[in-house]
């Protein structure tokens, strides 16, 4: 089984609640989360990552438990190994485009230089047409620049799994088509499971091997 | 009416008992007390502070008052004595009598006031001047900005020796013993005077005379102070 | 006790005012400073630190000076207003403001940079003033850190002695404030008065800076670990 | 003039190495409290907020009490190593620290407390330990208002003379740090030395502040006025 | 004329610059910016909002001069009575949904209460379907509801003309439809002039009355 989970959740206080409840076993490694918004699509994918602790359930992927309730086990993010791309993207703010996209590279306690050279670095730089704007800040960025440095950041620490949040929806037509190949791409050579959220039939049609089709915090009639 | 009296903080006691004796006697008054170190006291003074009487524990402050031009000449005069003791903590067993003694090797620290500003740390050492100590210990000397301070380092056993006056010694009894009295060449006295800016003079006069009656000056020896 | 009681009060109220006084000018200052280039503006901004790196003593000189009848603004003050701020409360409050001014501004600076100022932009276009923006989005985006400086202020005023020691002179019931009884209980031995009294001041505080503490908002959750 | 070189270095040294105290300890004890909640936090928060509120004298004077030889860690150290700190720099350099320290807490806990979470989390994700994402994510983050505390403690600690006075004495050359001249100086009524003194410590303060200002990063321009 | 564009500015020090020229003379009322990433839309309808100051050119609209460099004239935003919705959304974190909502009703120093009540508030809420996220903050909020929430914020103020970045990039297409109706009918019922940046061919035909095609900081060639 490629993905096995099943989140539980329940968030907010008092007089408005959300409930998120999940479940899904599938043999596919591209799964795409769909449905309305606020139907509790981040919410999944960030439980996914290990950024929020469901309440109880499960999360398998690739036959690797990351968390299970019942034997009180839960991976932390650093340990996941995933790449994960906020909505907001979440750039770092003190760091320019260069410095983020090579931010995952290494562990240490030290962030890469501002005029640091790396090879790989450039191909990410290249591929997303940032090249030009490797020294720029997150501020100085227009809203697709900030999201493809995103991307590239999250894509070039060779994760495990990519958990992708509406990556292309800042982008034209042109680049999105261009990003979804390199995307697919990328997922194929490395054979690692996708979970990608999106609100374009097209991304549907790509990559959803499963959708899993979200409806007020759930995918299922309770 | 309202009257205000400057005195250095060493009569700071004394002074709070006095206060309440002279308003007794004399109801009417209202004594405003403010106490800091003599040197301060003759700062606010000079920068215009409404001061009527200024009390001070050396007769250095008062004679720069005076060329100043700040106080009544006529109505300067002396009101109690102080003497200099050297002090050594309660439970010293290093013998100390004379001044000299202070140059053995076990006595390794003395407090004493910082002779530029304090006159307790001047009077000491016109002492070790005197008893010609002075070179072979200046190196155990610990400067303190006022005598209390000196006074703090022997109660709490950091140094072995120290110089104070007499009224401060009788305030820590329990902590230290005085070694010996200091004998020096001039009289250790306080003076009083009434501020050439006070718009309360006959009052400021009056004060400054109780200060010499013997309801006064019964307190004064309360406080380890000395007559005249 | 009686003295500790009318000294903790004076206190109260010197540093009540003078964080009052420093919470308006700390704020505007700070506002100005983060807001506005002009040459000179972390000259100034260091100029502004320099009552901390005085002894309060020598602050304290140095005000007698300013403010004294033999000085002109003193001389000014008591020719036209018959005013004499030496040895009085008010001197005392002055004291107590310049010696913690520098606590308020700095961190107020701080926080005042650390407002996006996309948000101040949507709010100007809906119309809102300058001052309406300033209250409405940047102050209490602010607040955090300003009050953080504010209460670190308060403490500082009410702790304060050298300058107003100096300048107010230490009159019980008038100018004698708390921090300059304890200071000559300690001077006089008399230990447990000053311990009592530093026990009051203490208790005091914590009680003003834990109610204080309140008036500032959570830390925003973002993705805090739900 | 002598005095006042040997003053100033032996200031510099004292308040050099309290700040480097403080920027460790405040950093570390406000970091912790932005981030762990426990019970009683606050109160801790206002505990270590005290120091300000007590006359720096009665400060020392505490100080005092609690390291000379008659204390149980004063005759311990003095037991085992030899080693009494009353009237050394070392004794002056705690004093000072201890000062200034809550003046590094209290911003360094706000400016923590600004740090969007979220960054922390991705960075997390990244692979990185807790401590990689402190050096690299929290910290550049919340400098900006860790430095002006850091600052403004370094200016206090340059400035303390009450609770140095009573712990480490007045010894010329050993000492006696500048703000301990610049008081007898003006204590003596040598109001030129004083002057000269005060002119010294400020430039001094503000070559400092100034050049420890530029370690800042400059307000993020977000939308700012292009 | 209703809309007389030419906006003039640089970007950028040193080694990379950015350089924004736009040209644009219209009838029209209704324009979509449309263009690649990063080449200049969001600056584009920042200058029209008075956010940026050209370098030089001038802003005409409906007849109103708010910026003309050769009379040294610029009016400032608040002055301008625009809707302005930013690409990512800058909702007031320290407010609540109503209160972000009705933010712009009243211009006094103070923000509308937590628990306010007001019609208006009410029916943007349910016309945005956002009545059950009222008090809640914007770090408590998916994408989607974020956005709806700032197009709201704007929508209110009665504004003399709509500035919106991206408005439904975020929005599933259920909801991206009902929004884009919404739209279209308070434009038509106040007729006011419509500025939309978007990279929806669907935006571009609903309200694309004319389209400004940028690309590379420019809509023609130099
Ligand atoms: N901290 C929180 N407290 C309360 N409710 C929350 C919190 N965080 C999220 N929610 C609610 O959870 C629901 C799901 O949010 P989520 O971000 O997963 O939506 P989404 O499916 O990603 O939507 P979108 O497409 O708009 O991004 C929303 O209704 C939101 O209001
Ligand atoms: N402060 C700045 N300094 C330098 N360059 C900047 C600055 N702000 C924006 N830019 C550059 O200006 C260009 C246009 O930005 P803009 O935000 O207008 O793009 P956009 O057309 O809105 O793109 P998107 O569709 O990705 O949002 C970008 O290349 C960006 O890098
Ligand atoms: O009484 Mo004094 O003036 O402190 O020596
Ligand atoms: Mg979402
Ligand atoms: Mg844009």
């Amino acid at each position: 089984m490629e993905f096995d989970l099943h989140l539980h959740k329940t968030l907010g206080n008092g007089n408005k609640q959300f409930v998120l409840d999940v479940r899904l076993q599938t043999q596919a490694q591209r799964i795409v989360i769909f449905g309305e918004s606020g139907s509790g699509k981040s919410l999944s994918l960030q439980a996914i990552a290990g950024l929020i602790k469901p309440d109880h359930g499960h999360i398998r992927i690739g036959g690797r438990t990351l968390f299970d309730s019942t034997q009180a086990c839960f991976v932390k993010p650093q340990e996941r190994g995933f790449a994960y791309v906020a909505q907001d993207y979440a750039l770092f703010p003190h760091l320019n485009v260069q410095q983020n996209i090579a931010f995952g590279l290494n562990k240490s306690w030290r962030n890469p230089s501002k005029e640091m050279q790396n090879d790989e670095v450039e191909q990410w730089l290249q591929r997303f047409a940032l090249t030009d704007l490797a020294q720029q800040y997150p501020h100085q960025l227009s809203g697709g620049q900030k999201q493809r440095t995103a991307l590239a950041r999250a894509l070039i620490t060779q994760p495990k799994a990519l958990l992708l949040d509406e990556p292309f929806a800042a982008l034209d037509t042109g680049l999105k088509h261009r990003m979804r190949e390199e995307l697919a791409q990328l997922q194929s050579a490395l054979a690692i499971p996708l979970v990608l959220i999106s609100h374009d039939e097209q991304d549907v049609k790509q990559f959803g091997d499963t959708v899993l089709h979200l409806h007020q915090g759930s995918n299922h009639t309770p | 009416g309202e009257l205000n009296v400057s005195a250095a903080s060493s009569l700071t006691n004394a002074f709070k008992d006095i206060a309440q004796s002279y308003q007794h006697q004399y109801p009417g008054t209202k004594l405003q007390l403010n106490f800091a170190a003599s040197g301060a006291l003759l700062q606010q003074l000079v920068k215009g502070a409404p001061v009527d009487v200024l009390a001070t524990a050396d007769q250095d402050t008062m004679d720069a008052a005076e060329k100043q031009d700040l106080i009544l000449i006529k109505e300067r005069k002396d009101f109690v004595r102080n003497s200099l003791v050297l002090i050594q903590p309660m439970n010293a067993t290093i013998k100390i009598a004379r001044l000299e003694d202070l140059q053995q090797g076990a006595v390794k620290r003395i407090a004493i006031g910082n002779p530029a500003s304090v006159p307790v740390g001047r009077y000491a050492q016109l002492a070790l001047q005197a008893a010609r100590v002075l070179p072979s210990i200046e190196g155990k000397l610990i400067n303190t900005v006022n005598v209390r301070q000196a006074l703090d380092y022997v109660a709490r056993d950091e140094v072995e020796a120290g110089f104070v006056y007499a009224s401060d010694a009788a305030l820590m009894l329990d902590k230290v013993k005085v070694a010996a009295q200091i004998k020096i060449d001039k009289t250790i006295t306080y003076p009083v005077a009434v501020t050439k800016d006070s718009n309360n003079q006959i009052e400021a006069k009056r004060f400054a005379q109780f200060l010499a009656s013997p309801t006064a000056q019964a307190i004064f020896r309360k406080y380890g102070f000395k007559p005249l | 006790m009686d003295i500790a009681w009318t000294a903790l009060l004076l206190s109260l109220k010197v540093a009540g005012l003078a964080t009052l006084i420093n919470l308006v000018l700390g704020i505007g200052l700070g506002f100005w400073m983060a807001r506005r280039r002009f040459w000179g503006r972390e000259i100034l901004d260091t100029i502004l630190t320099l009552p901390m790196v005085m002894p309060p003593t020598v602050l304290g000189y140095y005000l007698l000076v300013l403010l004294g009848k033999k000085s002109w603004l003193g001389a000014w003050l008591y020719q036209h207003f018959g005013i004499n701020l030496i040895f009085t409360w008010q001197a005392a409050t002055i004291a107590a403001a310049i010696v913690a001014l520098p606590l308020v501004i700095k961190p107020a600076r701080a926080a005042f940079e650390g407002v996006d100022s996309q948000l101040e932009q949507v709010a100007r276009t809906m119309g809102l003033s300058e001052t309406a923006v300033f209250f409405r989005i940047t102050l209490p985006l602010a607040w955090r850190g300003i009050l953080a400086g504010v209460l670190l202020g308060f403490a500082r005023a009410l702790g304060e002695f050298g300058a107003t020691l100096m300048v107010a002179g230490s009159i019980p019931g008038k100018t004698q404030t708390l921090s300059i009884a304890i200071y000559e209980a300690v001077q006089a031995g008399d230990d447990a008065l000053a311990n009592t009294m530093v026990l009051m001041a203490s208790i005091v505080c914590i009680v003003i800076l834990l109610a204080a503490g309140k008036l500032a908002p959570g830390r925003v959750a973002h993705l805090a670990p739900k």
